[in-house]
C-alpha cells in the first residue's frame, strides 16, 4: 500500500490498516463489512499481526496508512519523537466494576481480595511498562497499596489462564477473550483497573503518520469520518460485532456469546488519556509531562 | 600337509567366502579358504594384489563377519575382535590416532589392558627402541614419514604383547636396511615369546626368510593355492640363510606359484604343475 | 571350484540369493522405526494430559490434536497458508544458500581476507533475526519480502560456518594431489573442495532447513503476514488451544517431511562418504 | 619461510629425547617486534572491517537518516549510558548466566545424543523423526508448554535456550561420529578399546572437527535463543531489555542492546576460538604440516 | 659427477634445506642436497626411512617452499605446482577423491588439460589397462584393495602424459608380479616418451633394475650421499639383466651405500670411503 492514495480501485482508494486480532478491533471489521468505509470512497484492507511490534513501524514506513494501538504506546511513541496522530477511538472501557473487558484475577483459592492485597504478589502482564502494569498501579493505589510492592512479570495474554491455574504467578491482567476464559474456569476477578483509573478511558485508539496525514487531509478525514460511524455503528449492534468477530479470530463460539464487549465510542476522552498520561509520569514511562494536543489530529 | 607340529591348532579358517555388497556389483573377494595354524607358528601369506588378503586378515580379526565360512581361533568361534590380537593395518597411516603422539599411540592399548603405569612405559620405551624412533616419542604421527609412521603401527602391536599377531605388509614403507632389521625383530619375538603370527607380503624373500610355511593364495576367485612349508633351520641370518641353496630353491617355488597365482585360473590348491597362463584373470575380481 | 573365471564380462551371478535382502531393510525398516518414534511420542503425549499430569485445556491430548488437525486440514485456507510458509521457506533457504555457499568458499579459500572478516561475522551472528523484525518491516513492510530478509539473515550464517568448517576439512593430500595436476582453483574447488565440504554443507542445509521453517513461521506470526504462523498468532489471542497445537504439529509434521527430503538427496551426493557407505557395507 | 639462520656446524644433533634442556635457542626465528607486530597485524585484523562498516553506516546515516537507524554516535552514547551502569549487573549478567548454562546443558546433551544416534544405525532411524519433529517447531510457539512444564522462572528461559541450540551440535555430532575413519575404528576394536576410552579416544575426538563447527553456531543460536527467551514471562534481562526499547520506541538504546549482543557474541567466540585451538591442535597441526609448514 | 648426457638440464636442485616449524620442536628433514636431473633421465632415489625423500618431492613439485635453496625446471625456478609434472604420492589411498570412481579419478587431470573426451576416454582405457585395472574402471577407490589403490595412482599419472614423474615408493603395495610388470611398464613409457623420471623407492633391485643413476640419500642431517650411474643396457628384462653380473656389483654397492647411510652420519656427499658408524644418527632429525 506504499503511496497508496493514488491507488484507484474502482473510484475506491486503497488503505490497509495493521491491527491485531482481538475483539476491540471489531468495529473496523464491522465497518468493511458494512461497507461504510466504502461509502467514504475507501477499500479498507486490514492485516493482522500478533503483537505490536510490526504496525507502528508498519505505519512510520506507509506500509500501513493506519493502526491500532492502545494510548499509552502511542504517547510513548510521541515523546520519543515519533510523528503519529490519533484518528479517532479505538475501544473504551465498559465502566463498570467487576464486568469490564478486562480486569485482574487471582485463584480461587488465593489470598488476596483486593488490589491493595497484591503488595509483594507478582502479577502477569502481557507488556510491562504499558497500559496494563499502569493502570493495575493505579487500582492497588486506590484500593490503598503501595503499588511499588507489586512485581509485574511478562507473560503473554494466551499463557496467563495456565500460569494462574498451575499457580505459578499471583496474579494476572487479563483482557477479553482471555478475561472469559479465566473466568470460566473459576478463578476470581480482584479489581477492573480500566474502570479504576478513570470510568470513561479511552484504551486504544487508531492512528496514522503525521507526514501522510499532513499529505492528504481529505483522504484522512474520509477515514476518520468511516472510522467514527463504524464505531457508531458497533456500539448500536453488539450482536453483529459478536458474529464479526468469528470471522477474523478462532475464538470458541461459548466464549464469544459470554464475551464482554467494549464500548466503542468515537471520541477520545480527554480526560481519561489526561489521567493516563499523568500515570505515566508518576511511573517514570515518560519523564515529562507530554504534550497530549499534538498527539490528537 | 599337517604342519601342527608339536602343538595344537591356534586358528582354523573353514570354508571361509566373503562378497561385498556395498556398490552396484556385489564383489566376492574370497571365495573359499581353508586352512589353519598351529600355536606359536609363524606364516606368511602372499597372493597376488586384490586377491583377498586383507579381506580374509579382517576376517580372522573378527571385524568383519564372513559371508560363509568360519574362523575359529584356540577353538572359539571368531565373532569379534578376540583379546590378545595384535593386527598391523595395511593402511598404517590411517590406523594412527593422529590425536595423540607416538608414545601415547603406542600406550594405549596398554591402558586398556590395565598394566601398571611403570610396566607400560617399560613396553613403550622398549618397543620404540626396537623400531628405531626411541627420539620421537613426542611427535605426532603426521610428524612422521611414512617409514616411522609404519614403525609405530608396528611398535604399538608388538608392545602389546599379543598371543596372536596379524601383519598386512607392515613393511612395505621402510628401507631395506630396517626392513632386514624389523625381520629379525619379528622373528626374535616370535622366538621368544611363542606368538602366533599370520604375516602379509609381498616380498617373496621375505615370506621364505621370515615364516616356517608359506601360504600362497590365488587370485579371485580366491583360494589356498599352495601351502608350502620353509625347511630352513629355525636360526635364521639375513646373510647366511639368503644364501643357503634351499632358500634360493623355495623363493623361486613361492615366485612360480605367485606368477601362476596372478596369471592362471587357480582353480585347485595343488601343487606347482598343473597351470595354465591367463593374463586376464586379475581383472576378474568383480563379478556381475 | 574349476571356475571360468577368465573373463571379467562373463555373466556370473553371484550369490543372487544375498542381493535382495538388504533393499528390503533399507528400505522397509527404517521408515518403520521412524514411525514407532513417532508413535512413542504421541503416545506419551496422549498419556501426559490423559493422567492429568498437566491440565489436558492447556496441553490437549494428541488424539484431540489430531483431531482438530484432521479438521482444519480439510480447509483450503490451511493449504494457503502452508503454501504460503513454504513459499517464503523456500526462498529464504534459497537465497541463504547461494549467498553462503558462494561467500564460503571463496572466503575459505582465502585465508588472508577472511582473517578480517572474522570479527564482524560474530558480532553480527548473534543479533537475533526476531529483533530485527522492526528494521525489516520499515524496509520492506510486510510482505514476503521481510519474511525473506528474517530467514535469510538466520540461515545464513549457519551455513555459511558449516561450509567455512567443510573447506578447512579438506585432506591435504587430496589437495596437492589436485594441485600437482594442475588443477586450476575452480577445478579444485569444483573437485576436491565441494566434496569434502558436502557433509559439512548437508547437516548446514538440514539445520538451516527447519530454521528457515522457523523463522518463516515467527515472522508470519509476529509481522503478520499469511502462513501458517499467522494461523498461530489468530489461535493464540484467540485461546484456541487446540488449534494451535494442531497448528504445531502441522509445522513438525513439515519439519520431518523436509528432512525426509534432505536425507534423500544426502544418500544420493554423499554415496561415496564414510558416513553413508558405512551402512552399505560390511 | 623466515631465512634460515644457519645452525652452526650441527653435529649429530643429541638426541632429542631429552627435549627443552639442550634447547640452544635456534637463533630466533621470530624475534620480538615480530611479536609486536603480529599483535599489530591482529588487531587490524580485528578492526578494520569494522570501522569501515561503521564509517559507511555513518556516512549513509548522515544522509539518509530514518527514526528506526539512527546515527552511530547515538547509539554509541546510548550504549555508555545504559551499559556502564547497574543495569550491567541488574540485566546483563544474569542473561550471562543463563546463556551459559544453557549453552553448557546443550553442549552435554547435544553431545552425548549425538555419539548415541551417531553410534546406531537403529537408534537414529527410531529417534529421527521425532527430534526432527520437535526441531522444526519454533521456539517461541513451545513456550507456553515449557512454562507448563517449567514454570516461569529460569528454568524455563534455560529450557528455551537447550531446547534451540541443542540441534547444530546434535546434528553436528551425529555426522562427525558416522564418519569416524573406519581403519582407525577397526584399530581400535583390535586392541580392545572399547566402552568409554572408545568413546574418550576415538569417536569424540576424531569427530571434534565436526563438533566445533557445531558448538560454534550454537554459542551464537545461544545469543539469540538468550533473547528470544526474555521475551516470555520476564521481567529483566537483556533480551528482556531490548524488546522493551523496542517496544517504547527507545531506537537507540534497542541498537545499543543490539551491540551488546554482538560485542558479547564477539568476545565469546574469541574465547571458544582459544578453547577450538587447543582441542584441535592435532587437527591444525596435521593440515599445516602438509602445507609444509 | 655429470649425468647430463646430450640433453639439457630438466631438473636442477641446488642447496636444498627444508625446516618444519610445525612441532614443538623444529625438524631439519633435508639439510643440503644439491643435484640435478638431465631432461629425459630416469634416476631412483634411495634413502633410509625418515631421511627426508617425500620432503624432497614435494619440494620439487613446489607444494611446499624450501626453507632455503632452489628448484629449478626447465631453467625456471618452481614455486608452485609446475603444469607437466604428475607425482604419484606415498600416501596414495588418501590422494584419491574417494567421492569418484577409478575413472573419473584417472580422467579428472585430463580434463583440466581440455583433452578431447575421445583422446580422454583412450587414454583413460590405455593406462587402466597398463595397470590392470579395466574391470574396475566403475568401482570407487574405497572398494579397491591397497594395491589397487596404489595401481590407480599409477594409472592416473601415466594417463596424464607429464614430462616429469614423480613417484614415491609407487610399487609399495603390490605383489612381486605386478611390481615386475609396473617396472616394465615405468621403462617403455619412459623410454617412449622421453620423460623425466625421479622415482623413490626402498628396493634396492627395483632401483638398479629402473635407474639410469641411483641417489643415495644419507640419514639425517640428509645430504646426498652417493651418486651412482646404472651402467646397464638401456635394454633391460626381468630376467637377464637381474642375473647381469654387474647387475649384482651394482645392487651390493647400493645396498652397501644405504647400510652406511643409515648407520653412518653422512656428513658430506662423499664417495663410499669415509664413514664412521654412529647408531643414534637416525634419532638426530629433530633440530632444536
Ligand atoms: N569395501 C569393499 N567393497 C567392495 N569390494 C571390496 C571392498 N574391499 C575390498 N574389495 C574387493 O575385494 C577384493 C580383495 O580386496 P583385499 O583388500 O582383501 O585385497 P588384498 O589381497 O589385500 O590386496 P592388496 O595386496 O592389494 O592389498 C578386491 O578385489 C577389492 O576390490
Ligand atoms: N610436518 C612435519 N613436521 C615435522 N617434521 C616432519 C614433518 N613431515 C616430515 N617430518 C620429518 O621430516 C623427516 C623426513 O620426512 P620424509 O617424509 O620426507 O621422509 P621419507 O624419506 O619420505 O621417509 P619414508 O621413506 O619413511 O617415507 C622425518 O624425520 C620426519 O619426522
Ligand atoms: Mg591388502
Ligand atoms: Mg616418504
Amino acid at each position: 500500500a506504499q503511496g497508496a492514495s493514488s491507488e484507484e480501485d474502482g473510484g475506491l482508494t486503497t488503505l490497509t490498516a495493521g491491527v491485531i486480532p482481538i475483539v476491540d478491533v471489531a468495529p473496523v471489521y464491522l465497518g468493511v463489512e458494512q461497507g461504510i468505509f466504502a461509502e467514504h470512497g475507501i477499500d479498507l484492507r486490514l492485516e493482522s499481526g500478533s503483537g505490536g511490534a510490526a504496525i507502528v513501524p508498519g505505519v512510520i514506513s506507509g506500509e500501513f496508512d493506519l493502526g491500532f494501538s492502545n494510548l499509552v504506546s502511542l504517547i510513548v511513541a510521541r515523546e520519543e519523537g515519533l510523528p503519529l496522530v490519533t484518528l479517532s477511538n479505538g475501544a473504551t472501557t465498559v465502566g463498570e466494576q467487576g464486568a469490564d473487558f478486562g480486569g485482574v484475577f487471582v485463584p480461587a483459592d488465593s489470598p488476596v481480595e483486593s488490589a491493595a492485597d497484591l503488595e509483594g504478589a507478582t502479577v502477569a502482564i502481557n507488556n510491562l511498562n504499558n497500559i496494563g502494569d499502569t493502570t493495575v498501579r493505579e487500582s492497588v493505589r486506590e484500593a490503598g497499596g503501595d503499588p511499588a510492592a507489586v512485581e509485574f512479570l511478562e507473560l503473554p495474554f494466551p499463557d496467563m489462564p495456565a500460569a494462574l491455574e498451575t499457580g505459578q504467578i499471583d496474579a494476572v491482567w487479563a483482557v477479553e477473550p482471555f478475561a472469559s476464559i479465566i473466568r470460566e474456569s473459576g478463578e476470581r476477578e480482584i479489581a477492573s483497573n480500566f474502570v479504576d483509573t478513570h470510568e470513561n478511558l479511552s484504551v486504544a485508539a487508531y492512528f496514522a503518520a503525521e507526514p501522510r496525514v499532513a499529505e492528504d487531509p481529505e483522504l484522512f478525514d474520509e477515514l476518520t469520518a468511516a472510522l467514527e460511524e463504524s464505531l457508531a455503528y458497533a456500539e448500536a449492534h453488539p450482536d453483529e460485532v459478536r458474529s464479526v468477530i468469528t470471522t477474523y479470530t478462532e475464538i470458541d463460539q461459548s466464549v464469544i456469546e459470554e464475551l464482554t464487549l467494549p464500548r466503542f465510542p468515537a471520541d477520545i476522552d480527554t480526560d481519561s488519556v489526561q489521567t493516563l498520561a499523568d500515570l505515566m509520569v508518576e511511573d517514570g514511562l515518560i519523564d515529562s509531562e507530554p504534550d497530549l494536543d499534538t498527539l490528537y489530529r | 600337509m599337517n604342519h601342527q607340529g608339536e602343538h595344537g591348532t591356534m586358528l582354523k579358517v573353514t570354508g571361509l567366502q566373503k562378497v561385498y555388497h556395498g556398490g552396484a556389483a556385489d564383489v566376492e573377494a574370497v571365495r573359499d579358504l581353508t586352512f589353519d595354524l598351529a600355536e606359536g607358528e609363524l606364516v606368511c601369506l602372499v597372493g597376488p594384489s586384490g586377491c583377498g588378503k586383507t579381506t580374509l586378515l579382517k576376517c580372522i580379526a573378527g571385524l568383519m563377519p564372513p559371508t560363509s565360512g568360519t574362523v575359529e581361533l584356540a577353538g572359539r568361534p571368531v565373532t569379534a575382535p578376540p583379546p590378545d590380537m595384535a593386527v598391523v593395518f595395511q593402511e598404517y597411516g590411517r590406523s594412527l590416532f593422529a590425536w595423540m603422539t607416538v608414545r601415547a599411540n603406542v600406550e594405549l592399548p596398554l591402558k586398556e589392558k590395565k598394566l601398571t603405569r611403570a610396566r607400560r612405559a617399560e613396553l613403550v620405551a622398549e618397543s620404540l627402541e626396537a623400531v628405531g624412533l626411541t627420539a620421537f616419542a613426542d611427535a605426532y604421527p603426521w610428524q612422521l614419514s611414512g617409514g616411522m609412521q609404519q614403525r609405530v603401527a608396528i611398535a604399538r602391536a608388538i608392545a602389546y604383547e599379543p598371543q596372536v599377531l596379524l601383519m598386512d605388509e607392515p613393511f612395505a614403507a621402510v628401507d631395506a636396511q630396517t626392513r632386514a632389521d624389523l625381520e629379525d625383530l619379528i622373528r626374535t619375538i616370535w622366538r621368544r615369546m611363542g606368538v602366533t603370527v599370520l604375516f602379509v607380503t609381498h616380498d617373496i624373500d621375505e615370506a621364505v626368510y621370515l615364516g616356517e610355511r608359506v601360504l600362497v593364495l590365488s587370485s579371485s576367485p580366491t583360494v589356498v593355492q599352495d601351502d608350502i612349508t620353509v625347511d630352513l633351520p629355525a636360526e635364521r641370518d639375513q646373510l647366511t640363510t639368503r644364501q643357503d641353496e634351499r632358500f634360493t630353491e623355495l623363493r623361486a617355488r613361492v615366485y612360480a606359484e605367485i606368477q601362476q597365482a596372478k596369471n592362471g585360473a587357480g582353480s585347485t590348491p595343488a601343487g606347482p604343475d598343473d597351470h595354465a597362463g591367463d593374463g586376464a584373470a586379475q581383472a576378474s575380481t568383480a563379478v556381475h | 571350484m574349476t571356475a571360468t573365471s577368465t573373463d571379467s564380462r562373463a555373466p556370473d551371478p553371484p550369490a543372487p540369493a544375498r542381493s535382495p535382502r538388504r533393499p528390503a531393510r533399507a528400505g522397509l525398516g527404517r521408515p518403520l522405526l521412524g514411525a514407532v518414534g513417532i508413535l512413542a511420542l504421541l503416545g506419551l503425549w496422549e498419556a501426559v494430559p490423559r493422567l492429568g499430569v498437566v491440565s489436558a485445556r492447556y496441553l490437549p491430548p494428541a488424539t484431540d490434536v489430531l483431531a482438530a488437525l484432521g479438521v482444519r486440514a480439510t480447509t483450503p485456507g490451511f493449504w494457503t497458508a502452508v503454501g504460503d510458509t513454504l513459499a517464503g521457506w523456500a526462498l529464504g533457504l534459497a537465497i541463504a544458500f547461494t549467498a553462503a555457499v558462494v561467500l564460503g568458499f571463496t572466503l575459505g579459500a582465502l585465508p588472508r581476507i577472511r582473517a578480517y572478516t572474522n570479527s564482524t561475522v560474530d558480532f553480527l551472528r548473534p543479533i537475533p533475526s526476531v529483533a530485527l523484525i522492526p528494521l525489516a518491516v520499515l524496509l520492506y513492510g510486510t510482505d514476503l519480502r521481510s519474511t525473506l530478509l528474517l530467514v535469510v539473515y538466520a540461515c545464513f550464517w549457519l551455513i555459511y560456518i558449516q561450509v567455512l568448517y567443510g573447506v578447512a576439512d579438506v585432506d591435504p593430500v587430496a589437495e596437492q594431489t589436485a594441485r600437482s595436476y594442475g588443477l586450476g582453483r575452480l577445478a579444485r574447488v569444483r573437485y576436491v573442495v565441494w566434496p569434502t565440504t558436502l557433509p559439512y554443507l548437508m547437516t548446514g542445509v538440514r539445520l538451516a532447513a527447519a530454521v528457515a521453517l522457523i523463522l518463516s513461521i515467527t515472522a508470519q506470526l509476529v509481522i503478520g503476514s499469511p502462513g501458517i504462523g499467522r494461523e498461530i498468532a489468530v489461535a493464540q489471542s484467540s485461546g484456541a488451544v487446540e488449534s494451535v497445537y494442531a497448528l504445531i504439529v502441522a509445522t513438525g509434521a513439515l519439519g520431518v517431511v523436509i528432512n525426509i527430503g534432505v536425507r534423500v538427496l544426502e544418500r544420493r551426493v554423499l554415496r561415496w562418504h564414510t558416513s553413508v557407505r558405512g551402512e552399505a557395507t560390511a | 619461510m623466515s631465512q634460515p639462520t644457519q645452525t652452526g656446524p650441527a653435529a649429530p644433533a643429541p638426541a632429542p629425547s631429552a627435549a627443552g634442556t639442550t634447547r640452544e635457542a635456534r637463533a630466533p626465528r621470530r624475534p620480538r617486534v615480530g611479536a609486536a607486530r603480529r599483535a599489530g597485524s591482529r588487531a587490524l585484523h580485528v578492526l578494520l572491517l569494522p570501522v569501515v562498516l561503521i564509517g559507511v553506516y555513518a556516512y549513509a546515516g548522515a544522509t539518509s537518516s530514518s527514526y528506526y537507524t539512527p546515527t552511530p554516535d547515538l547509539i554509541a552514547s546510548a550504549f555508555v549510558e545504559l551499559w556502564f551502569s547497574e543495569r550491567l549487573f541488574t540485566d546483563v549478567l544474569p542473561s550471562l548466566a543463563r546463556l551459559l548454562t544453557g549453552f553448557t546443558l546443550a553442549a552435554l546433551i547435544g553431545v552425548s545424543l549425538g555419539v548415541l544416534l551417531g553410534m546406531s544405525s537403529l537408534v537414529r532411524a527410531t529417534l529421527e523423526p521425532v527430534l526432527e519433529f520437535l526441531r522444526a517447531i519454533p521456539p517461541p510457539v513451545l513456550v507456553p508448554l515449557m512454562i507448563l512444564l517449567a514454570g516461569i522462572d529460569d528454568s524455563m528461559k534455560i529450557l528455551v535456550i537447550v531446547s534451540g541450540c541443542v540441534w547444530p551440535i546434535l546434528l553436528n555430532t551425529v555426522e562427525g561420529v558416522r564418519a569416524v575413519d573406519p581403519v582407525l575404528a577397526d584399530t581400535a576394536r583390535c586392541y580392545g578399546i572399547g566402552g568409554t576410552t572408545r568413546l574418550r579416544v576415538l569417536i569424540l575426538r576424531s569427530a571434534s572437527p565436526q563438533i566445533m563447527a557445531g558448538l560454534r553456531l550454537a554459542l551464537a543460536l545461544a545469543i539469540i535463543l538468550m533473547v528470544i527467551s526474555e521475551m516470555f514471562a520476564s521481567s529483566s534481562g537483556l533480551g528482556f531489555a531490548i524488546v522493551q526499547f523496542q517496544r517504547s520506541f527507545a531506537i537507540p538504546e534497542m541498537w545499543a542492546g543490539m551491540v551488546l549482543l554482538g560485542l558479547i557474541g564477539f568476545a565469546l567466540s574469541a574465547l571458544f576460538e582459544l578453547a577450538e585451538s587447543r582441542v584441535l591442535y592435532w587437527y591444525r597441526g596435521l593440515r599445516a604440516a602438509h602445507r609444509g609448514e
